[in-house]
């Protein structure tokens, strides 16, 4: 075992923090935290894209460096600390790209995998998988893709859709497949479709914390060529389930609220010198060391869940384990933090009272998306009680 | 003991209830939070015509003399639809201060139109870190010669400032003979007063108070100089109280907005509420509704009663502020993402649990001062 | 509301109170604190029955004290706080009593209630309800009772029977219905039975905390008469669920560890003057509070649903709530106990090093029947879930 | 990174696994529990043969230099059987302090029986209130005018004193040179060492032993008078990880136990292991564990590459010791009455949890040196 990093991952982790350090400075943008999406800045992912950080861990045959799970996390780790703006790549980095590679045909790769690694226009990506209906139970979906001629026509409804207003592309699953004597989870199939088609509209939701980042889409009559379809037809769900695991793998599970975390440390650091009770400072240290421990944990977590998809292994119990236990984490980050800042805490966005140049109290508003999105706690424990541990099903 | 309302209460309750259902839907408190008042003017007023305002003043001062724990109970009502007003901080606060230190052209001057609505009171009490300090208040009254006060100082969070037409302060003042913490009122044209309106998470609109040379007549004094803590701290556990009564009143409402939504809502082909982990999830609430109802009650009524209990309102009000924190978080994972939208109500009740449980002292206080009541 | 108990509760308490420092003071007993039941002594059973202190909540033609639940409470507080040995009629005054007046026969009440609120000799009850393939469920009880004339003869095993050693009568659960289409819960009956009945074998379980308090029973032939049949026959599953909550209502779940709890605040108290560094100290305090808060809310949750009985209604959900809260409380006062008091908490019955007079190694030992004992935590919340909010059944 | 184990340590943990688990079934546990001697002196003498006693020692002592991250995963093995012997307290804390701070000739007169089995040390390091106290040890050791050192005081749960060769306590030496915190050896047939047994929750035996006037000559000090405690701090770290193995291997145990539990056990008509609210138990208790193996093989093998990882160790022990505890309240839970019979497994590991929590210093302690590290 090994719990340190090669010379070279030193250096990557230094050269990625370094360029970071240089935009920040550059004000290129500014580290704030809200959901699990980093703000959207094509100019920042050219950036990215230049410096071959884009696909990273893709196979170089498919347009990617090569590099291993644990490297692209090391580049995750640093960019999400600083809350760095890659939405505009990265759900097509983390998610799409994988899923092509995997399922997709040569012309869907030769299409999509080199404009995502160059960060081109016209390749942000959005989800289309949760239904008003089909939430936890993804099988569930009523979106219908009726089979025409050369196309689909797809008609339904999804909900939860982030960045849906914003995004060029979608990644839609829909039903295939209409024989009720058929399983649910084999009827369904996987399709990329254009947000610009005629028939989609897409409706925003307005989430708890006040902001606009999820949204309803509408599809009547929107018409998918079928060489849009991803892989095999009515294999959908089972297409998705297997690419799951990858967008819990993730290092954004555990750093969405990290700039809070590091401005509550240094804030308790004061405390002791600035006035505050030592009774109180104590229980406040008491409270941030759990949270670095806790932190710590998550962290080796996801590095392991990383290291195991290096090793070409399913991580399916591990990556649910590290996204349960990371983003119950967060939680707590926003709920101490809150508890030792105090009354001010609540402030938002405002330059003179608020007590952190990041929005604590945003961030607090924007906590229980943390627990249910890519998979609810719930959903998550069940996974690692049948297949990590082999528990019968209930 | 007795676990039953007294049926005047239950009356007081009922016809509350009724009334806050019917004036203030939710859809109303989603307005009055982005409006710049901050509350229904008529509302107000129809609160004044029930006596709300009045509820446990004297009747010598337009008062109903009427049970603090009805009260409370009221409160509780209140928290249950997210009334935003100025009840709290104006009638109860201010007002019982004032009723407790003030003389009696102070009364007659404040105390009587804060009872008939037509004088709103606030209190500003917090300092520039939002911490409570008036044992030693960092914002300065220093004596001027005419025998003036010159306010000096920034109060943070200040509940309807915009709107106040006294604000009263606990400042310093600065002199060898009666100085220290002292109470004062801050008429709305003093000269001085510079208010920023803050964005929280509460329902109430709250400022930013700045006091630039604010001079004060010596009669703006409430009470003897250098006794303003200790006035304080004979009012405050009663808001701190009441504000458990609403915070009680808001559980309560998560608690049946999950119990229904876990019945109706079905996934995986079967209501989510059959669904054994839901039901323990829902248990924990409930016993935590429970819980919260019976250790606030407790307090209310030994309150009501005059009989001493500075143990059980901390108790109470540690509770309070985690059961009811975690009830919206449960209630949030419940709902998924319905429950993530500001359409549905949920994220109103999320937002009231944290800007409660960080109003009137956290929990690691109270149990601090359960501790200090223990003897430890 | 009222949260204040009448000059007559004070009185009464204050009675009960002066009653046990004088027999402390006397020796008859000392404080200890080991699992749910007292240590057992008839002699200090018949004090309490001279004072009409067994049966005191029974209706006076029952031969009780036609007390309130309330009151009763106020006795059972004092009693448990110091722990006081009233074992030989503790269950019998608790359960037996109840059932018979609810569901027995005239024969069965003159038979056994006077016998019992007298604290007369033989009338030392145990339950002999849960079985090896039965125990949360227990309408899976197996042990036949095949009718033969005038009297039932019993064949089976039972387990878990705490006291069944020392017990001179059982509360037996058996079935007496072999029809497979039958529900389960409709086919078992309940019997009293003499436990020096030919064929009856109890071997002894020794427990985690290397005591012998509950064993195994046999039943091998065992003739019971008809009228000992309580009940209806085909009922017993029925009347034990109805009998339950009076079982669950009972301060003895919050109590069982109270005299830790007691040394454990004393020992607080002294930390900060005796070299604990303040740090700790601020730590310890601060998870006692918690604790006390927890205490009271524990205590309230007691005398409401007592209070709930004497209004004549069914305290199911209360009494089920009451039970899972107070048990958790006392498994973490014995954790947080031996935290605070570190490694010399874990000295068991050691005069001289024992950190407290009360055993809190035995105790910690003790911990894990808390919440299984009378219906596990998880049967509990299923209680309050289903019937307290009208959940709908998994 | 690297999370395999490499092959030569996969190897060591398979045969020490084999080896275990037939020289070490739970009942010759129980036996040894209650036996007078405490461990056996068979599989005493098997594992001085296979090498684990000189595990880490140095081969001119009779060692065999071998990884501390190998010695590790051996008491993960030793904390699955949990098997008693002075293992820890021998060879370990005073085999490593007497290589630390002892000169030549106590290094051969002592390190070297103790690595072949020949002699067991043990250490008496916490005062009469079990707080570890070698910063300014409640036991004094007063110098004589023949340069020798009469001791006084009480250590107590020392480990194995009843069949310890040599007891090391860190006592005070009042000595206005060099004076303070100082390691001596105390041999057996010192006179006025008094042991009492203790009836502790851990596995091993352990003993009040009181120091009356125990005369020692100055050759019994180890290293500098005075730096005690300095030596300690560099050696207690190491005792703790492999605590942390031995705890995790516990841990292991019973969350396999547990999970065959419920997949095995019928209620309800149907395994208990699929009921949602077992299954997010073990899930629980699985993520616990696997944070816990994590955590700990971390500090454990920065430890073996000598990297600083002071927090690192804190950060492994505070996680270990409620994890482990959680994860035994968990299966007692799921297990019912059987989980709490003398004649199931369980039992020994509840004990265990909360024996080692309370070893080598509490969540809170060690909570609090993260904080230390991390500069708050």
């Amino acid at each position: 075992m090994k719990f340190t990093f090669t010379q070279e991952q030193e250096e990557f982790r230094k050269e990625v923090h370094d360029f970071l350090e240089g935009e920040l400075r550059a004000g290129t943008f500014s580290t704030q935290s809200r959901g699990l999406v980093a703000p959207c800045s094509r100019e920042f992912s050219l950036k990215m894209a230049e410096r071959g950080w884009i696909g990273f861990s893709w196979p170089k045959e498919y347009w990617g460096k090569g590099r291993s799970y644990v490297d692209k996390m090391i580049l995750n780790e640093e960019l999400m600390k600083v809350q760095a703006p890659i939405g505009y790549h990265f759900l097509a980095d983390r998610q799409v790209g994988p899923a092509l590679i995997a399922f997709g045909s040569d012309w869907q790769r030769e299409t999509f995998l080199p404009r995502i690694a160059a960060a081109d226009e016209g390749i942000q990506f959005c989800l289309l998988f949760s239904e008003p209906n089909a939430g936890s139970d993804l099988s569930a979906v009523t979106t219908k893709a009726v089979k025409e001629g050369e196309a689909y026509i797809i008609n339904g409804q999804k909900i939860w859709n982030s960045e849906a207003h914003t995004a060029d592309l979608g990644w839609l699953l829909a039903r295939t497949h209409f024989d009720q004597a058929i399983p649910k989870h084999r009827a369904c199939s996987e399709f990329v479709v254009d947000m610009k088609t005629p028939g989609i509209t897409v409706r925003p939701i307005i989430n708890g914390a006040g902001e606009h980042s999820f949204n309803e889409v509408f599809f009547d009559n929107v018409r998918i060529e079928q060489r849009y379809l991803v892989g095999q037809e009515n294999e959908g769900f089972k297409q998705i389930m297997a690419q799951m695991d990858y967008e819990r793998t993730g290092m954004e599970r555990l750093l969405q609220t990290y700039p809070i975390y590091n401005l509550l440390i240094e804030y308790v650091k004061k405390m002791s010198k600035e006035g505050e009770s030592r009774e109180f400072y104590c229980w406040a240290r008491d409270q941030v060391a759990q949270l670095e421990i806790e932190h710590n944990i998550g962290r080796l977590l996801c590095y392991h869940t990383a290291w195991i998809i290096d090793q070409g292994k399913k991580p399916s119990s591990q990556a649910a384990m590290a996204k349960a236990f990371c983003t119950q984490h967060e939680q707590r980050v926003n709920d101490i933090a809150t508890k030792i800042v105090g009354p001010v805490s609540q402030i938002r966005e405002d330059a003179k009272w608020s007590p952190f140049p990041v929005d604590l109290a945003t961030c607090y508003l924007w906590g229980p998306s943390y627990t249910l999105q890519g998979g609810s706690t719930e959903i998550l424990k069940n996974i690692v009680a049948l297949r990590g541990l082999g528990l019968p099903r209930s | 003991m007795d676990f039953n309302l007294n049926e005047e209460t239950v009356l007081m309750k009922d016809s509350a209830q009724r009334f806050l259902q019917k004036k203030c839907p939710s859809s109303l408190v989603r307005e009055l939070i982005k409006d710049e008042v901050g509350y229904s003017k008529d509302i107000w007023k129809e609160m004044t015509e029930l006596g709300w305002l009045g509820f446990i003043h004297k009747e010598k001062y337009g008062g109903f003399d009427g049970s603090f724990f009805d009260l409370f109970i009221l409160f509780e009502q209140i928290g249950r639809v997210l009334l935003p007003s100025p009840f709290l901080c104006s009638t109860v606060l201010s007002g019982l201060i004032i009723d407790e230190a003030g003389n009696e052209k102070q009364k007659d001057e404040y105390l009587r139109p804060i009872i008939e609505g037509e004088k709103i009171f606030t209190t500003a009490l917090l300092d520039e870190n939002g911490r409570y300090d008036a044992n030693d208040p960092k914002i300065e009254a220093a004596k001027t010669r005419d025998n003036a006060y010159v306010v000096n100082g920034t109060r943070l969070l200040v509940p309807y400032a915009h709107v106040a037409d006294g604000i009263i302060v606990c400042a310093n003042v600065k002199d060898s003979k009666a100085g220290g913490s002292t109470l004062f009122i801050n008429e709305r044209n003093a000269d001085g007063q510079e208010k920023t309106p803050l964005d929280t998470m509460s329902v109430e609109k709250s400022f930013a108070v700045d006091f630039k040379n604010v001079k004060l007549p010596a009669e703006s004094i409430v009470g003897a100089p250098g006794k303003g803590e200790r006035y304080l701290s004979k009012i405050l556990p009663k808001a701190t109280i009441l504000k458990c009564g609403e915070m009680l009143g808001g559980m309560e409402r998560v608690v049946e907005m999950t119990v229904e939504y876990v019945k109706q809502r079905h996934q995986f082909d079967r209501p989510l509420g059959s669904l054994q982990v839901i039901q323990h999830y829902c248990a924990d609430m409930a016993t935590d509704l429970e819980s919260a109802r019976l250790i606030t009650c407790q307090a209310a009524s030994l309150l009501s009663e005059n009989i001493p209990c500075e143990k059980e309102i901390s108790m109470a009000k540690a509770w309070c502020n985690e059961a009811y924190r975690k009830a919206t978080w449960t209630a949030q994972q419940v709902h998924g993402g319905m429950g993530f939208t500001e359409e549905y109500d949920l994220h109103l009740f999320y937002k009231h649990a944290k800007a409660s449980e960080l109003a009137f002292e956290s929990s690691w206080f109270h149990r601090s001062k359960v501790a200090d009541a223990m003897g430890i």
